[in-house]
Parts: C-alpha cells; structure tokens; sequence
C-alpha cells in the first residue's frame, strides 16, 4: 500500500498569483514528483499581428504582461528596429534605459513582497509593497500609467522626462534607498527567513546552464549571465556588473534580486547623468521584411522577441520567448525532493510570470 | 544572523502614521499624466474616422452618416493613439477614470457636428482654428 | 540601439540531431525553440547562445513532417517541442516530457497551423 | 475453591474434547457452549468472592505438583523435538538448559510442603474476569471469523480443532497463572502459555508464521529462564517463600531478587523493550489469536505478575529502572505506531505502549501507582480486544488490514467503523477509561520521588499516542466520493455478538470506573497497602458529564441534515467529477489520494527499534545491577 | 462538588465577547504594526455574523457534528477552568475538542483539508506534551491539580516553573495559529495549504469554528494567568504583554516547517521539562 | 440588517489576465490601499468567500476553474469583473483562444474598466458590489420564508 498522496496545486491557489497547476504527488509532506501544466492564461496574442498594423501591436505587446509591460513593449520595438536597421536618438535610447530599469525594481519589489507572503511573513510582503508604491508613483507622473506604461514605439518613446523630474527621480531613488536596505536586511539577515531559503530548491551550476535558466536563476547558479551586457537600448554607456551568487538555492536567488535593485537604482542615477538632450523619436516610414531575435533582460531573464517581417504592415511572425519559458525545466528539476511547505517558495524563487509564459 | 530582523521596521511602521492613503474617505492620489479616461469635445471631430483606424482595441466607432462618434469604455484600453492621432486634437486623455458599472454598458456615444457643406470650408475653418 | 549580429545556418531533419549534438558539445546553452508558418512550410529555429553570441539554426519542412526531438540533448526543449506541437500540429517525436497536446489547450486545434485569423473573419467588432 | 479448579480444569477438558471430536462434528457448537460458560462462571466466581478480601485455598501439591512436572518435561520434549527439526539452536540451549534447572530444582528441593495452592483476591478476580468474560468472547468470535479465515487464506492447513483446542487450554492455564499460590505452578502455566502462544502464532504453518512463532518461543523461553533462576534463588534465601502472597509481603529485602527476575520474565512476557519484536511478529497468527495475546492473556500474564510484585519494587531502584523500561517502551513504541499503517501493527505497538505504561505504574509501585495499572489493564483488555476483533472483521471484507484502505470505512461498515471509534476513543480520548487511568498515572509519577523522568516521558508519550489514533479515526471518517452500498452483511452472528459485547463493556465500563474503584480496587490497596485512592469525585462527575455529551453530539446529525447545500471539496477550482478525479497534467485524469502522514524519517522501525532496544537493554541491566546491590551485598 | 459553577458560566457568556474584543485588537494592532490603518475593533464580530447569514456548504453533513463538537468542548474546556475545576482534565478536554475539530476536516476528505489536520495533529502532538508539563509542574507547586487551588496558591508560580512557562508560550503561538507557527491554519497570511483545517468549512461552521477559536483564546490567557495568579494586576499586566508579543512574534517572522516547529517545540519543552520539573522535585524530596 | 457588506471575504482568481490587473488587486490588500479597513480579506478560498474578483478574460482552459469556483462560493455572491479583459476581452477580444469577458460564463454584477484597472476603481467596483450584495441576501432571505 502506497503511502503517497495525490493533489492538485492550482490553478486557483492564493499563493500562486497566477494559474499554473501541479500535480503534487507526496510521501507525507515530501513532493515525489511536481507535474506542471500551464495554459490557463494562454490568449493566443502572438497571433494578433496578422490582424494589427506593426506599430499598433506594440500596445498588445505591452500586455504580454502587466509587470515588466515596459520591457516587452521595448524589445518587440527593438526587434522592428532590428530588422528595419533603425538608429533611435540616443535620449530615447536612455528613457527606455530608465524605464526598463524601474520597470525591475518594481517587479522585484513586488516578487519580494510575494515570496514573504509565500513564506507566511505577511508584514513583510505589506512593506516590500508599500515601498513599491514609490517606484509606481515615478512610472506613473513619467508615462500615465502605474503599471501598462504604454511609453514606447517603434522609432522611439512617447514621451519625454523633463530634467527636473529626472533629478527628483535620481534623488528620490536615494532617499529610498535607506528604507530598502532595512526591507533587503529582512530577506538576508532574518534568521526565520533564512530557516526557510536556505537549501531550499538547489540548482546545480551545470544543470542551471544546461536546462536553459536564465536570469536571476541563472545568475544565482554562479552564471554572470545578463543579456544587458549585449549593450541594447543605453546599456552599453553605463557600467554596471551583474549581481551573482553561488549557491543555487531559493535563498541565493532572493540575494540576487535584492541585490539587483541597487544596481538598478545606480544604473538609473547614472543614466540621469549622462542622458543627452535631443529628439525622443523618429519618424517611420514602410514595413520590416526580414526577421530577428530581440533581446533583453526582463527582471526575471532573457527574453527573445522573434520577429519575422513579410514587407506589409503585418508581421508574419511575432513569437515571445519569455523567460518563466525557459525556466520551467529548472523548477521541474528542483521541486522534486522539496517539502511541501517549500512548494510555494521553489516555485516564487524562479518568479514565474505565467502571464507571458503563455501569451 | 538576525533573530527577528523585522523589528525595526514594524516598531518604525508603528511610531508612524499609517501609510493608508484612507480612499475613498479622502480623494485618490493620482499623478497629473495619469491616463484616466478619454475626453472628446465632439464640436470639435470632423468624423474623419483616424482615431478609429489607430485604435488597437476598436475602441471608438465613428459612423460618418448619421453623425455620431462612439466610444466602449469597456473596450478602450487607454493607450492614447487614438488622442495622438487626431487631426483636430479634439480627444485628449483626462485622469479621471471611468466608474465602475453594474450592467454592461460602456458604450458612449456623441453626436458631432454634420459634415460642412463643401470641402473647402472645413479646410479654412480648421486651418482658422488652428 | 545596436543590433546584435546573429548567425543563421539552414539544417534540415537529418542533419538536426547532429547539429544540436554539436551545439551542445561547443558548451551551448538552447535559448528556445521557434516556429513560424509561412505559406505551406515552416520554419522552425533553435536558438543558442554562448557569451553572448547568438547562433540559429533553421529547420525548414514542409507541413505533415514529423520532426525527431532534440529533447534528448537538451531536456528543456521539452517546453518549446510541446508548445509547437500544440500550436502548430507538427508531430514532434521522442520529447521527454510529452504532453500529448495538452500543454496549451486551444479553442482551435493547432491555431497556427490553419489558415490565418484574417482570412477567417472579417469582423472585428464583435463582442 | 471449586471454581477455581473448574476454571482451570473445564477450558482445557473442553478443548481436548474439540480436539477429540470427528472432523466438523459440533466444533463451532462446543466451543461457543464452554467459553460462554467459562465467561458466566468467571463473572459467578466474581459474584461470590467480591467481598471477601483474600481467600487461600489448602491443596495438597503432591499429586498435582508431579503431574505438573510431568507435563512440564513433556513439552521440553516436544520444543526440544521441535527446534532439533527446525534447527532451532537458540531454543534447543534454552529448553535444555531450563529443563535442567527445572530438574534439578525438583530433585534438589521439593516444594512438595507447599499446601497453600489457590488464592483470590480482588486483583485476581478482576484477571479472572478479564481472561473468562474477553477471552470467552474472543473464542465466541473465533468460531465464526476462522470459517472466513479459511475461506480467504487457502495456504493455511485447515487444523480449526487444534486451534480451538489451544485457544481454550491458553485460557486455563491463563486461570492457573492467577489462581495459583504457589509459584512453581506459576511458573507451569507460565510455561504453557508460551507453549499455546507458540502454536497459535504459527497456526497457518507459512514460513513466516514459523518464524515469527520460533522468535515468540526463544523470547519467553529466555523470560522463563529467567522464572527458574528466581525459583532456585528462593531456595537460597532465607526467609523467603514459595508462596506468592508470603513472598510479597516479605518486603524488598528479601523478595527483590526473585521480585526482578520475575519480572524480567514478566518483560519478555510481555513485549517490552528489547522484547517486543515477539508481539509484533505474532500478528501473521489470525486475529482471533492477536486479540487474545493482547488483550486478556499472554502479555496480561506478564504485566500480572510484575503487578504482584509490585509492593516489593516501592521505593527501590530495581523497581524504578523496571518502571522505565516500561515508562522508555510507552514512548517509543507509540512513537513507532506512528509510521505504521498495517492496523494491526498499530495495534500491536500501542499494546506494548500501554503494557509499558502499566509496567511503568507498577515498577514505581506506589498505591496511587497500583490504582492505575489496575485500571490500566481493565480499560486496555476491553477496547485492545475490541479494536483487534474490529480489525479482523474489517480486513475480511476490505481484504487489507492496512488502515489506508479502511477510507471512509464509515459508508462501507457502519457498525464496524463505529465500534473501531469506540474502541479507538476507547483507548486515548478524555473522558473514556484509558485516558482516565493516565489521569491516576500522572497523579501516581508526580507523588513519588522517582517519577521525575517519568512524568516527563508520559508527557510525550501522550501526545504521540493522540497522533496515532487520531489520524486513524480521520481515515475512517473521511467519506469516500461514491457511497457504495455497505459491505457488512457477510459478518457472523458469532462475531457480532464478541463485537456487540465489547463496545457495551467499552462504554458501560466507564460509567462503572466509580464502582470498580470502591468496590473492588480500593480494597485491594487497603489490603495490600493500607491506604488507597481514588478518583477526586467531582471528576467523576466531570467525566460522566462528558461521556454523556459525546453520545449526545451524534444525534444533532439528525437535526443538521436538512436543507446543508453540498458541494465537492476545494480542489483549486480544478473540474471534479463524482470520483474525486481531477484533471491532471499530461492529459491524465488523476486520482484524488489521500494518506496519512507516517513521518517515517522520524519515528520509522528502522530508526526507533535498536535505540528503544539499547534503552531497555542498559535499564534491564541497571535493575539487575541494582536488585545484586540491593539485595545481595546489601 | 467543590466546583464554582457560576464563574463557568461567566465564562461561557463572555468569553467569546472577549476572544471577539482580543482578535479584533489583534487585527488593529496588526495592521499598525504593518503601516496600515486597519479593520474597525468589532469586525470579528461582523465577520462571524456574517458568515452566519451565508448558506452553508458541506463536502458532508457529518462535519457540522464535528465543528458543533468542537466547540462544545472547547467551551466546556474553559468552563471547567474556569469553574476550578481538575487541570489535567482541562487538558485531556482541550485534547478532546480539538481531536474532534480535526474530525471535522478529515471528513470532507480535501486533500487541503487533510493535510490541514495531519498538520493540527502534528502540532497538537508539539503542544501537548508543554501544557501537560505545565500542569504537573503546577501540581507539584501546589499539591493541587484544581485550578481552584493552584490560583489561591500564595507564591508566584512563574518564579517556580519559569522554564515551563517560557516551554508554554512558545506553544501558545501554535494554539494562536500565529506565524511562525501558523501551519495547520492561519488567519491571515496565505499559505501552501489554502486555508488548511478549515478549507472546506463555509458559513456557519466556519462561523462556529471562529467562536470555538475565541474561547479557546480565552481559556489560554487564563492559563497563563495561573501563572502570574499571586497578583491580578501582575497578571493582567502580563496577559497584555504576553499578547503584544505574539502579535510582534507574528510580524516578524516567516512560517516555520511543521519539522521545525515541532522539533524545537520537543527541545524547549524536554530542555526546560527535565530542567524545572528536576528542581522542583529535588526542592521537595 | 446585514453584516455582508461589513465584511465581505474576497477571491480573486487570474483568469487569462497579463498580470496588469492581477497586481493592482493585490496591491490593494496592502498598507497604501488597505482593504482590510471595510472588512475585506482576500480569503483564496472559494469557501470562504463572498465577492469572486476576476482579471482576465476566459479561454479554452480556465473557463471550467472559473465555474467550479463560482460554484463552490455559499451565496450570497457577487461576481466582479476587473479589467477590460474580464469585462469585454480587451485588447485580446479576437485572440483566437478567448471566449470574451467574464459574463460568457458566470453572470457579472460589477464590470470595473480600465486597463489596468486603478486600485481606486477596484475598491470602487467592490463597493458597488457590496449594495448588490446586500439585494442578493435580502431576496434570499426572503425566498426563505
Ligand atoms: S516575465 Fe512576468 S512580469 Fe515580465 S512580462 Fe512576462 S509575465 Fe510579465
Ligand atoms: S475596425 Fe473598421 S475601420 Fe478599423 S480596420 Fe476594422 S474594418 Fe477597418
Ligand atoms: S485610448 Fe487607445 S484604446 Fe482607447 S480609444 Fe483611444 S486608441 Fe482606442
Ligand atoms: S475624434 Fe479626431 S480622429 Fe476621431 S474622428 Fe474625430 S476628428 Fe477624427
Ligand atoms: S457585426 Fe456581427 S453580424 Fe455583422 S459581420 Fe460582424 S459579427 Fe457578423
Ligand atoms: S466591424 Fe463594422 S465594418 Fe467591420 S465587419 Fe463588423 S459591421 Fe462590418
Ligand atoms: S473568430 Fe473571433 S470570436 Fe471567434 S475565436 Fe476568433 S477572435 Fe474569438
Ligand atoms: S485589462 Fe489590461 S491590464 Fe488588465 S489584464 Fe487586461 S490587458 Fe492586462
């Protein structure tokens, strides 16, 4: 007689904030075996670029996903430029620099708000989010939206930071910067926490690799893997190091994002310093034919905008490679073995965003 | 290392006036560039239908006949093509946003002024605006 | 905005496996699996990257090919073999994890693999 | 004195006459007849000597006594026969090596001026009830479960005589134990308990029948040893007695030696630690016979005997090391019951859990101390006996004695399902005798300068003992998705009736705890003692109260059924069919299963085992060290 | 009958007002201790009236039994403090109640729900051992098991067994179904299991399982009272401190492994048990 | 007299929504918006609640959890829509995997616009629901008697 136990996890599972459905089997609390089956949020968007013109699509791009909306819509408008050979004027090159980059503190702040709720720390996850609030207010005086920003299009960006606004930014980033390390102390230093992190899911440096993570689950297996290092949008101009860690386990890739954060505050002051005045946008004119990989780092990893014109104004393929994408084959890999209790914890330490997963 | 971590934060949580902004008791913040809804001063459309076309969601419908411009609120997605695509710069985007609704009726429709008799008015009437 | 240069080399089914092997063998990491539909064939990419440098390889077949699995080099692939599979109706034989279909459930059977949304409906006002 | 012998006597002329009787001639018939009426004699025997404090009866040993001896050497014949054919070594070097003592015993020292042979007083009426009412219950229920059994187990001989036969000469050497005075009887019947339950344990004749019954023999062979070495010590000490009621009173200076060593035979006897694989393995004997082992004979045999002794370990160390051999085998055998889910294990470990904790009492040996094991042993035979016959009941309808496979037993064998609740509840709820005995337990330890660790360990033990049987019950009550009809009908009269009997004893017994205590135990501790204790009587109160309100709350299941929308269970919003099938990954629709937890990595066998057995190993050896110093240099 | 019937029922009426009073506190407190304003003090009582006004569902009717079993000997746990009445059967009632609590999940048969009461169970198997400790330790101060008798003991209690006493608050978060320890169930933070134990109540059992949770809450504070019984305003003193400091521990602090929790719940109390018990009986023996 | 509106329980459920949405529900439990302040607990528990909040419009996939969970809530419930997916499909109305807005499976009683919806306007849209709620009950009472 077995002693296992079969159970569904999710799609509906308020720890999970997205559907995304395991089915768990378990001796007493241990996980044998984790099944997953996506497609609980599957739209079909990349299918709409045969019905919407190419500039249009970049507004559809954007809901890939309510969270790094920003970047997606960047890298789809890369990925045009891309194939049409487009230089975009180097101030719009820096504002999507500079959204891209409190596009991850909120996403991080937000995950790191999530993975306490996940640990059963609930006023930690009301801190991380109330400090959120800081970076959604900056999103939304600068584009109109707290977290659709609908700020970029092909050729450019929509709209323009003034140099004031800029300098508040840069200087309200500094006078976060105090409280964000008492929230990041929490995450590193808290004894309870740790209790939970550390060991926790462990992804070996060469099954990170092989398995195709990326990001920061990449990044806390001893990869320094960052696809901005590519140098795309402004990138290039400013020096930053990307954050790693060694262990492999849930607690490594928390430090990682936390740590993350400073480095894109300092990305942003740097690029306050150093943004040119000049045009934010460019007229365009015809339609792509030929095809491309965009690709950024979104907070969670790589993301890969396929883009494949046909020379009309309708693509004939957009296709996303998200980063959850890659990442699922990891998280297979470390719930095996986990503890029940651990579930919610391994599965938030990839930070999987089902939304774009399956567009 | 760190028994309980968190203390500073709750015991500075606690010596503070609570974060909660206290909506709807007092009015929501919300940043001037918010995009709330969006605004059209119908005197001001030609029914030219270009707001219609931009529309990534088909948001607006502008019948040219009967004279109507429409919007569905439940539609619209407030991207803002629509405002930075019209010739007459009549739609503009407003932070105030659309209130929540019991029965599904987003739609919205104005009655803009009917087509000028010749072409060539409405040419000098919006270049004289302008 | 630079644009990154990207290597693209055209394979075809029998020389996949041994192209992918290679691939793994340089140290590669699979960035993902692709497919697009053009006309009557598809296209399908494997991507690759190592510091940084991206390479593609591209499978060109026509439709009703099946098409070995690389999952057995690269077990993520699994992931990407499922979901062409489910979108495209390109039988993928040998994936580690099979899902038979039922990775992304579609309305439609194989959206991408049948003729395009545009031509199917003209209305795009419905509600 | 009469019914004295006729107990003793009737069960087993009974049996040898199953055994004569032609092949399925009135089988059934003879044995339901003799044990109803070893019960009913049992409870006439009660009747009439209640209240007359201790009775000795003057027997001439001779004839008796050479007899005994005969058939003493008879079954060292036939063990020795025996484990030369199954080449037993272990067995073989005890049997010879007691038999000689035994001899030489018998040649050196004749006891033969021992007159004073059968005794009664309260505790042994209690026994008697226990070994005549349960046990004829039992044998009631054997009739009508080894039909079954047979039909069920092809690869067992079908040898139902032989079986009966035992069963019912285990009873009457179960009867000697208690009634005899003197303690070279003891020791016979003793003798011939090991015999039965050696038999009874390899009835079906499967190899692992074999063993289990060979590791049963050397075990309580060892103990027996131990029985012959007190009986020649008694020879050197001076002052001492053969007689069990001069011996006890005797006081420790002279009766610890004897006081220990007996009670080492009394631990093997009864599966405490490092002896309790015995009554573990025991369980592939058909449950009848686990029932009967567990509940009024055999290891009740053992803790009866440590119990005797018990005045002589107050306030010694001997005593107080037996006690925690007993109080270390509470914790880690209920520890243990928690990674089993074969029932009957769980059974079998709470049994040496709770044989334990009498041990416990009854090393400290305090009258507080005394006061719970006695009721220890009354409330643990009822529901033991109970749980085991539901048990067996069950497994012959689900074809599994594994407690996973009982889900929802309470749509497929109400009645069945409800005696398990009984008896479980029986065994570790508030307000039903078992939990009322740890009350005095507690209370006991706490009043005594040696209950220090055991306090401690009863603590523990408690609330690992709550683990165990709560999660039973919870497989029991959780309702299965599709409600079948019930299974229960292919159940005999026979064994509903042993059923019937015991969940009223189970609960009636409750209600009686403050006419037992007054009646019955309290004047067996003012004999013994010369003071007594008993229950605070507002708990009493209390406690009934309680018992009432828990058969109360099932009725308000009438009120609440109505209009009570049902719904499935929460399954995160994935579609449920009736089933319990889930839509799963893959494409498969999976199974909904759900098991208890059995924290395996915590308190699996593997792990428990040889530390519980180093424990008992090192406290046995202590109170040996400590019944040398105190009674041989001191 | 020594019992003090009357201050029975006294409990029986206001507890479950004071338990309301105390969760409503705790959420205020809570919140403020997060930076948020928080629910008004009588929302447990709003909640549970309306989980009354709500159509009940059930997997099976037999767990309303259960739940109604629940709290009836939960109530009858506090009552039978509160009354004086024998500690020990306080505990064995308190047991009792709660093993039918754990009944009522089980029979729905959710795996959540299960897993809930595996969970319960494990931390009842880390509470017991503390409290029937503590009732020992409080027998061997006062000779007494009756509540009655050890709260007119005139000596501080929590000089005596403060090892217990610490042994007992750190299970007392469990009873509280606070983080770290809030694994069964929890009030608030969300967790792997769903709501755990009460997954599959709704409405009025779910409404009844509340109550049942208040005068349990009760019934604890007066337990811990006991402690400090030499001295009311002491003793109140110390409930609210005591109380804070859950709410504290709760904020700062991730949920616990049921391995964990039950781990350290076993070494503090065998720890500080072999300790305190030791020196007590040394000091009378 | 009800206490539902003082106490209304929520679920919130991710239908196919882009996460937009789903982040300015929760961001609403926390201390800036605070909804614990009228007696709202995001529950996760379908049991447990009163309000069913959704995001997103429905595909192939969810429809069926949508409708067990609608299923497993006691009434009286309310169902609010938030998003411009939930309430019409939004900009993925002709994906080919999106059956449309919320009420194509469960009746809606609340459809909150925008995209994404303000953390206001989702009070706001849950306040709304409390005055519907309070109808549900009473016309439940009174299909009592
Ligand atoms: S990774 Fe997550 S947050 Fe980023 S776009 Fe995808 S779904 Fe959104
Ligand atoms: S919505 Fe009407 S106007 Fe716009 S593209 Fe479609 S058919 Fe043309
Ligand atoms: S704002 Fe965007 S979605 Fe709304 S009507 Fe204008 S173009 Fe359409
Ligand atoms: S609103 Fe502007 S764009 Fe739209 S029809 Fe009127 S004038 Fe044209
Ligand atoms: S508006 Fe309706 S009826 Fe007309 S074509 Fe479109 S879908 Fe058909
Ligand atoms: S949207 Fe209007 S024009 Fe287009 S098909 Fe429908 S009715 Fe015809
Ligand atoms: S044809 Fe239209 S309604 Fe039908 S699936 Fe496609 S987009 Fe949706
Ligand atoms: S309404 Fe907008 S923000 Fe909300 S889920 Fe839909 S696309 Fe995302």
């Amino acid at each position: 007689m077995s002693k296992q136990v079969v159970i569904p996890f999710g799609p509906q599972h308020p720890v999970l904030p997205e559907p995304l459905h395991l089915d768990l089997v378990l001796e007493d609390e241990k996980v044998v075996d984790a099944i997953p089956t996506i497609g609980y949020v599957h739209r079909g968007l990349e299918k709409l670029v045969e019905k919407r013109e190419y500039p249009q699509y970049v507004y559809i791009a954007e809901r890939i996903c309510g969270i790094c909306s920003f970047i997606h819509g960047m890298t789809y408008c890369q990925g045009i430029e891309g194939i049409m050979n487009l230089e975009i004027p180097k101030r719009a090159d820096y504002l999507r620099t500079i959204w891209s980059e409190y596009s991850r503190m909120h996403s991080h702040l937000l995950w790191l708000g999530l993975f306490a709720d996940a640990m059963g720390f609930e006023s930690l996850f009301m801190n991380a989010w109330r400090l959120r609030e800081h970076i959604l207010d900056d999103l939304e005086a600068t584009t109109g939206g707290r977290v659709i920003q609908g700020s970029c299009k092909v050729g450019g960006v929509r709209r323009d930071i003034s140099s004031e606004k800029l300098d508040e930014m840069a200087s309200g980033l500094d006078s976060m910067q105090g409280e964000l390390h008492d929230l990041v102390n929490v995450f590193l230093r808290d004894s309870s926490v740790r209790h939970r992190l550390k060991g926790t899911g462990i992804l070996s440096k060469d099954d990170a690799y092989l398995q195709g993570a990326v990001g920061p689950t990449i990044r806390a297996s001893g990869h320094s893997y960052d696809t901005r290092k590519i140098g795309y949008a402004a990138y290039g101009d400013l020096s930053f190091e990307p954050v790693v860690a060694s262990a492999g386990d849930s607690y490594a890739r928390c430090e990682v994002r936390a740590k993350e954060m400073f480095t894109s505050i300092d990305i942003v002051k740097q690029a306050v310093k150093k943004i040119p005045d000049g045009p934010i946008d460019m007229k365009v004119t015809g339609a792509p034919d030929g095809e491309y990989f965009a690709r950024s780092e979104q907070p969670r990893g790589e993301v890969i905008h396929y883009i494949k014109g046909n020379g009309t104004k309708f693509l004939a393929r957009h296709r996303v490679r998200t980063p959850t994408l890659a990442n699922i084959t990891p998280l297979v890999t470390i719930l095996k073995g986990c503890e029940l209790a651990d579930v919610p914890i391994i599965v938030l330490s990839i930070d999987p965003c089902i939304g774009c997963a399956e567009r | 290392m760190g028994l309980f971590s968190m203390t500073k934060m709750v015991f500075r949580s606690v010596s503070r006036k609570p974060a909660t902004l206290m909506y709807p008791v007092r009015p929501a913040k919300s940043a001037a560039a918010f995009r709330g809804r969006i605004l059209i001063e119908p005197l001001k459309c030609i029914a030219c239908r270009k707001c219609e076309k931009s529309c990534p969601t088909q948001a607006i419908t502008v019948d040219v006949k009967v004279r109507t411009w429409q919007i569905d609120r439940l539609r619209c997605i407030i991207c803002n093509c629509c405002v930075e695509d019209c010739p007459t710069n009549c739609l503009s985007t407003e932070n105030i946003y659309t209130n929540p609704m019991t029965v599904r009726e987003g739609i919205e429709i104005y009655t803009v002024p009917p087509k000028p008799e010749r072409k060539k008015e409405t040419v000098d009437n919006s270049k004289t605006e302008e | 905005m630079i644009r990154e240069e990207q290597k693209m080399q055209d394979i075809t089914p029998d020389s996949l496996i041994r192209s992918v092997q290679a691939m793994k063998d340089g140290g590669k990491r699979l960035v993902q699996i692709g497919c697009a539909r053009i006309g009557d064939i598809f296209e399908i990419n494997y991507s690759f990257d190592k510091d940084y440098n991206f390479e593609n390889l591209k499978l060109t077949i026509p439709s009703g090919l099946e098409v070995p699995s690389v999952s057995g080099i690269y077990t993520c692939a699994f992931v990407y073999e499922n979901e062409i599979h489910d979108l495209y109706g390109i039988e993928i034989t040998g994936i580690a994890i099979d899902f038979k279909g039922t990775f992304i459930r579609t309305s439609i059977k194989y959206p991408f693999g049948v003729v395009s949304s545009k031509e199917e409906d003209a209305c795009q006002n419905k509600l | 004195m009469e019914l004295l012998i006729f107990l003793i006597l009737f069960p087993a002329l009974a049996g040898l006459l199953v055994l004569l009787l032609p092949k399925d001639f009135l089988h059934g018939a003879v044995v339901k007849c003799s044990a109803l009426i070893v019960a009913i004699v049992s409870v006439v025997l009660f009747a009439a000597e209640w209240n007359k404090g201790i009775q000795i009866y003057s027997l001439a040993s001779e004839p008796t006594g050479q007899l005994i001896f005969l058939i003493e050497l008879l079954i060292a014949i036939f063990l020795l026969y025996i484990g030369i054919k199954n080449r037993q070594y272990l067995v073989i070097g005890l049997v010879i090596v007691q038999t000689a003592l035994v001899i030489w015993l018998e040649m050196a020292h004749p006891v033969s001026e021992i007159t004073k042979n059968l005794f009664v007083d309260e505790l042994t009426l209690i026994m008697a009830l226990i070994v005549g009412v349960i046990g004829g219950l039992i044998a009631i229920y054997a009739t009508g479960y080894m039909r079954e059994y047979h039909l069920q187990h092809k690869e067992a001989r079908d040898r139902r005589p032989l079986f009966f036969c035992l069963i019912l000469v285990f009873l009457s050497a179960m009867f000697g134990l208690i009634f005899s005075n003197n303690l070279v009887w003891i020791f016979f019947f003793w003798e011939v308990t090991t015999l039965c339950s050696f038999l009874l344990i390899g009835y079906s004749g499967t190899e692992d029948a074999k063993k289990n019954a060979f590791s049963a023999l050397w075990m309580n062979l060892l103990g027996g040893l131990g029985f012959v070495i007190a009986l020649i010590a008694l020879t050197f000490i001076k002052g001492s007695s053969f007689e069990l009621m001069t011996l006890i009173t005797t006081g420790p200076a002279i009766a610890l030696i004897p006081a220990v060593l007996i009670g080492f035979a009394g631990l093997t006897k009864s599966a405490q630690l490092p002896f309790s694989s015995w009554l573990l393995g025991a369980m592939v004997a058909p449950t009848p016979v686990s029932a009967l082992l567990h509940s009024s004979t055999m290891v009740k045999a053992g803790v009866y005997i440590i119990v005797r002794f018990a005045p002589v370990f107050e306030h010694t160390y001997a005593g107080y090391a037996i006690a925690l051999v007993g109080a270390v085998t509470f914790l880690i055998a209920s520890m243990i019951a928690i990674s089993q889910s074969n029932a009957k294990r769980v059974l079998a470990y709470s049994t040496v859990a709770n044989l334990g904790l009498i041990i416990a009492c009854a090393g400290i040996g305090t009258y507080e101390a005394m006061w719970a094991a006695i009721f220890l042993i009354i409330f643990h035979a009822i529901a033991k006996s109970l749980l085991f016959l539901c048990v067996g009941t069950a497994e012959h309808s689900l074809n599994s004695r594994d407690i996973e496979d009982m889900d929802g037993l309470v749509l497929k064998m109400p009645k069945v399902a409800g005696m398990i609740l009984i008896g479980i509840a029986g065994m570790f709820l508030a307000p039903f005798g078992m939990l009322m005995s740890k009350y005095a337990t507690m209370r006991a330890f706490l009043d005594t300068p040696g209950g220090f660790l055991l306090i401690l360990i009863l603590a523990f033990g408690s609330a690992v003992t709550v683990f165990f049987w709560s999660k039973w019950m919870g497989k029991i009550i959780s309702v299965p998705p599709s409600s079948g009809e019930t299974i229960e009908k292919r159940v005999s009269i026979s064994e509903w009736a042993a059923l019937y009997s015991l969940s009223a004893l189970t609960i009636v017994v409750c209600f009686l705890i403050p006419v037992i205590s007054s009646v019955i135990v309290e004047r067996f501790l003012k004999t013994t003692y010369g003071m007594t204790t008993s229950l605070p009587f507002e708990n009493v109160v209390i406690m009934i109260l309680m018992l009432v309100l828990v058969l109360i709350l099932p009725l308000t299941f009438l009120h609440y059924r109505k209009d009570k929308k049902h719904t499935g269970p929460y399954m995160c919003g994935r579609p449920v069919n009736d089933a319990y099938a889930f839509e799963g990954s893959l494409g498969i629709r999976r199974e909904l299963v759900i098991s208890n937890y059995y924290l395996d990595s915590w308190f699996g066998e593997a792990k428990l085992v040889p530390v519980g057995c180093a424990a008992g190993v090192v406290l046995i050896l202590i109170s040996f060290a400590a019944m040398l110093i105190g009674g041989v240099i001191l | 009958m020594n019992l003090n019937i009357i201050t029975g029922i006294i409990f029986l009426i206001l507890a479950p007002l004071i338990g309301g009073l105390i969760a409503g506190a705790d959420r205020i407190v809570t919140a403020r201790m997060q930076g948020r304003v928080g629910p008004p003090l009588l929302q447990p009582f709003y909640d549970v009236s309306k989980l009354f006004e709500k159509e009940t569902m059930v997997v099976t009717t037999t767990q309303y039994v259960y739940v109604v079993a629940y709290i009836v000997f939960i109530a009858f746990t506090g009552a039978l403090f509160f009354s004086g009445g024998d500690i020990l059967l306080v505990v064995f009632a308190l047991t009792l109640a709660h093993v039918f609590l754990i009944m009522g999940a089980y029979a729905s048969r959710s795996p959540y729900s299960v897993i809930g009461a595996e969970r319960e169970l494990i931390m009842l198997m880390a509470f017991e051992p503390a409290i029937i400790l503590c009732a020992a330790g409080m027998y061997l101060v006062s000779k007494s098991f009756f509540v009655r008798d050890i709260i007119s003991y005139n000596g501080a209690i929590i000089l005596l067994i403060p090892g217990l006493f610490f042994a007992f608050l750190y299970v007392f978060t469990m009873k509280l179904r606070k983080s770290p320890f809030d694994i069964s169930t929890s009030h608030h933070a969300h967790q792997e299991l769903i709501k755990g134990l009460t997954t599959d109540f709704s409405g009025s059992v779910l409404g009844i399982t509340e109550i049942a949770h208040w005068y349990e809450t009760v019934f604890l504070l007066g337990f811990i009272y006991l402690f400090f019984a030499f001295n009311p305003v002491i003793g109140i003193i110390a409930l609210i401190v005591i109380y804070l400091l859950e709410i504290y521990i709760d904020n700062v602090s991730a949920r616990v492994r049921w391995s964990f929790a039950l781990k350290s719940a076993w070494i503090i109390t065998a720890v500080l048990g072999i300790v305190n018990i030791g020196i007590l009986f040394f000091r009378w023996w | 007299m009800t206490y539902l509106a003082r106490s209304p329980w929520v679920i919130h459920y991710d239908a196919s929504s882009c996460n937009g949405c789903d982040i300015e529900v929760l961001a609403c439990l926390t201390p800036l918006y605070d909804i614990e302040r009228f007696g709202i607990i995001n529950t996760g528990n379908p049991k447990h609640a009163d309000v069913f909040l959704v995001t997103g419009s429905i595909n192939e996939q969810n429809k069926e959890v949508i409708k067990n969970i609608y299923n497993q809530i006691p009434e009286p419930k309310v169902v609010v829509a938030i998003g411009i997916c939930a309430t019409s499909g939004g900009v993925f109305r002709e994906c080919y995997n999106v059956m449309g807005g919320i009420d194509t499976m469960i009746p809606v009683d609340v459809y909150v616009p925008g995209c994404a919806a303000r953390p206001e306007m989702i009070i706001d849209g849950v306040v709304k629901a409390l005055g519907i709620l309070e109808e549900k009950w009473a016309k439940m009472e009174a299909g009592k008697k």
